[in-house]
């Protein structure tokens, strides 16, 4: 298992943004969502929402020279100026992302449980953690994508039967991007839609604690 | 004769800062939203006792030499950069109430978590849009509220829960505070404040939700130069305004 | 491929408006701040049963020429003002949520009085400032918060009363809406708004409250055109954009 | 008494602008209120606020060549542009009122209590009526003005020991100007402190329900 081909986190994001739809506000949790905000498909216009207060902030920049410290999505990283952005202060930010006006958000996961339970912030044995947006971005936008790593670094599953880290919110998430899969959180349960060239099913099924339905329609992961 | 907030000095903006007292510092977590001078100011009066609220207690200056040259391909950091882990570093903070409690990454240890872990100093977790509305909710006179972040989680123990809509929620109430120490880009001499971009955060928010908000500018104006149409935080919800020293900012 | 928000003509921004539905109208009562076009074009449609969310029912041209006449000494009101009172007039409101219900003064009842008194129509009354949050509550996810506002008065009449720091607070509910509709003064294609002066009111709280949110404005610009500082309701609370006819403001 | 003089509104007006102390934050309710705007004491700078969304508005205009219908006061009526003014909507203009940060608000009344329960929304008889932003100012400032005519149309008191009418709020007056009085409402009772010139204590009481505390500085009203 160790040859196999797994998806780098710019490839995760990458295959995260086709899921971005013409004319969406998408909110890009820290880490790999914020990486997401470069791979807009060709002829989709996309609104970001960051949580430190804009809307509508364009591409990292790819040098500090064209950086500006006030142009910040919610990662820290450079963003560059888009025509129609907008900002405002972090009360106004939470208003759209309680209030549900944000369509897709993109966050990161330590554990995910089969019925969309999300685990993503506490500091195991550490007594404390980064809450930061994550609780209200999981339960206010429209649509919950995860992407993370479909195992540990030990190769234990992530996604569980019953999450056992502290919750993020209770059945939230919608869609799970893992380096090796796409799988669709659904009221009949897991629904494996897509996997990474070069798995099995069963392969998939073997680092997943819950079952997994496979899709119909299944198939290989395309960006 | 004239109202006039514009106070000349750092130490004369913080100077009836006392110990035990609780104060909010506004910023995200960057260089750009922070009240640096304020903070600074802060530390080297040693006020002590203090619980602070804000998003988080801080890089402070373990992290932000590793924060800098983490994200040293993508943009500069300022060399005035400091944060409210300055003042835990200095040992002059009792609580935190924050949303973000740890370093930037698990790898990425701040002195509030050591010294949480000594049990020198007491957390409390806020979801951040929690914490967001628990500050205006103190700004605009509303003791207390419902929310469905957190419900079902941490977050909801030894809270009130109750179900609106189908849907559990859980009671928060309102954060006020002695001092708010905020940055803005401009001012002018009644308070009236703008920002830059992604820099008014909590800024903006915490503006008026203290008894006495304390603004940080990187520039005073004249009466009349800001854009009535253009002011993000009325002159009502600030006291005193404070002018960065311009030399400090060119060099950069 | 684009996000464009504008609609061409007012009949097609309501068109699907229908009866029963409850309706936001932003304006706080005068000609500045009323979304005029989309009230007429309502009224001419003649949706039935509405529940209009609105700081006043409306003067309505019951009372608009008599408030006209009262200030003429010191402004001219535009020949194209109308407010909720038009489809309060043809009949077509079932329930009014407002602060204000009444004419100017005692001696000036409008139609929404005579109809109240008829028993024609039901009212629910609401202090203006919690008719404000309750909007802002609906917008926010917030289901429900505790004022001080009406308590020990009417107002506090069937509520939840609860005391905190020692003082009566009466428990209100968010409010929502099918359709806002507000005016602004330029929008883009993307939505975002930006008003003149003392014409926020009722219209920047309401944009984002319902669930369809539509902007009468005076003029919509290229995006980028507008001022990102200077942006009073961010895109994400716009659903439509319909420009108003220029000939007529202009001949005005 | 019917030949005794009476302040009339503008005469209220000017009284009331007198308690504006320098750098104040004054909201001035619809009616007599609103002509305060016109009358700041010399030397002194106040900035209004205006619940229709301004801070910091001009006097009132004196022709409608300079009326602007965006810049109105809550009573309608065009103010001057100022220096230092700006805008908000209507939720953050309550946030300032409801959060206690007006100085002070000038608000009408029809019947103010011995403990200051204030009431001047409702129309008699007629079941319905204007709260508009009053409860709200009633309670909000850190300091309530109510200024209104001594007695009714048909001379009865409107300073009264209880209420008769839908309260705006309960203890919140803290001075009420009348055409012929300035009383201060302390914990001891109604304290009459200023007396319009031609009235005697003796005719005040007996347009006055409750019993009115002499003050020691007694004096006459002065402009």
């Amino acid at each position: 298992m160790v040859d196999k081909y797994r998806m780098d986190e710019q490839t995760m994001a990458l295959r995260v943004a086709r899921e971005f739809q013409d004319g969406m506000v998408v909110n890009l949790g820290v880490g790999i969502g914020t990486q997401c905000m470069n791979y807009v498909p060709e002829g989709r216009e996309v609104v970001f929402q960051s949580e430190n207060g804009a809307l509508g902030l364009g591409p990292i920049v790819s040098s500090p020279d064209e950086a500006d410290i006030n142009l910040l999505n919610a990662g820290g990283q450079p963003a560059s100026p888009m025509k129609g952005m907008c900002f405002f202060s972090h009360d106004e930010s939470f208003v759209m992302i309680r209030g549900r006006h944000i369509d897709m958000v993109v966050l990161g996961g330590m554990e995910v449980s089969e019925k969309g339970d999300l685990a993503n912030w506490a500091l195991p044995g550490r007594g404390l953690g980064n809450i930061g947006g994550s609780m209200d971005l999981a339960l206010g936008a429209k649509s919950v994508v995860v992407v993370m790593t479909h195992t540990t670094k030990s190769g234990k599953p992530k996604i569980l039967k019953k999450c056992s880290l502290p919750l993020t919110a209770p059945e939230c998430v919608d869609i799970i991007v893992t380096d090796i899969a796409f799988i669709r959180i659904t009221d009949k349960g897991l629904v494996l839609e897509e996997i990474v060239p070069g798995w099995t099913v069963e392969e998939v099924q073997a680092v997943t604690e819950p079952r997994l339905i496979v899709s119909p329609d299944l198939k290989e992961v395309t960006l | 004769m004239a109202i006039n907030k514009i106070v000349d000095s750092f130490e004369e903006a913080i100077a009836d800062i006392r110990d035990g007292a609780t104060i909010m510092i506004g910023y995200f977590g960057h260089a750009g939203d922070a009240p640096c001078w304020l903070i600074r100011a802060l530390a080297e009066k040693g006020t002590k006792n203090l619980t602070i609220i804000s998003n988080m207690p801080g890089w402070g200056r373990t992290l932000i030499p590793a924060f800098r040259e983490m994200v040293k391909g993508l943009i500069r950091n300022p060399s005035w950069w400091d944060d409210a882990g300055l003042l835990v570093e200095n040992g002059q903070v009792r609580k935190a109430v924050v949303s973000w409690a740890s370093g930037m990454s698990p790898a990425h240890v701040n002195d509030f978590e050591k010294r949480y872990q000594a049990g020198e100093v007491e957390l409390e977790m806020v979801p951040q849009g929690t914490l967001a509305e628990r500050i205006r909710a103190g700004k605009a006179g509303i003791p207390a509220f419902y929310v469905p972040t957190g419900a079902g989680t941490v977050v909801e123990e030894g809270k009130e829960v109750r179900v609106f809509n189908g849907r559990r929620h859980i009671l928060e109430h309102a954060l006020t505070a002695d001092f708010a120490l905020i940055h803005a880009h401009k001012a002018d001499r009644w308070g009236n404040l703008v920002y830059q971009g992604t820099s008014r955060t909590f800024n903006a928010t915490m503006a008026g939700a203290a008894k006495v908000t304390i603004a940080e500018v990187d520039e005073i104006v004249e009466l009349g130069e800001l854009d009535p149409e253009a002011v993000v935080t009325p002159n009502i919800y600030v006291d005193r305004v404070v002018a960065r020293p311009l030399e400090e900012l060119r060099k950069w």
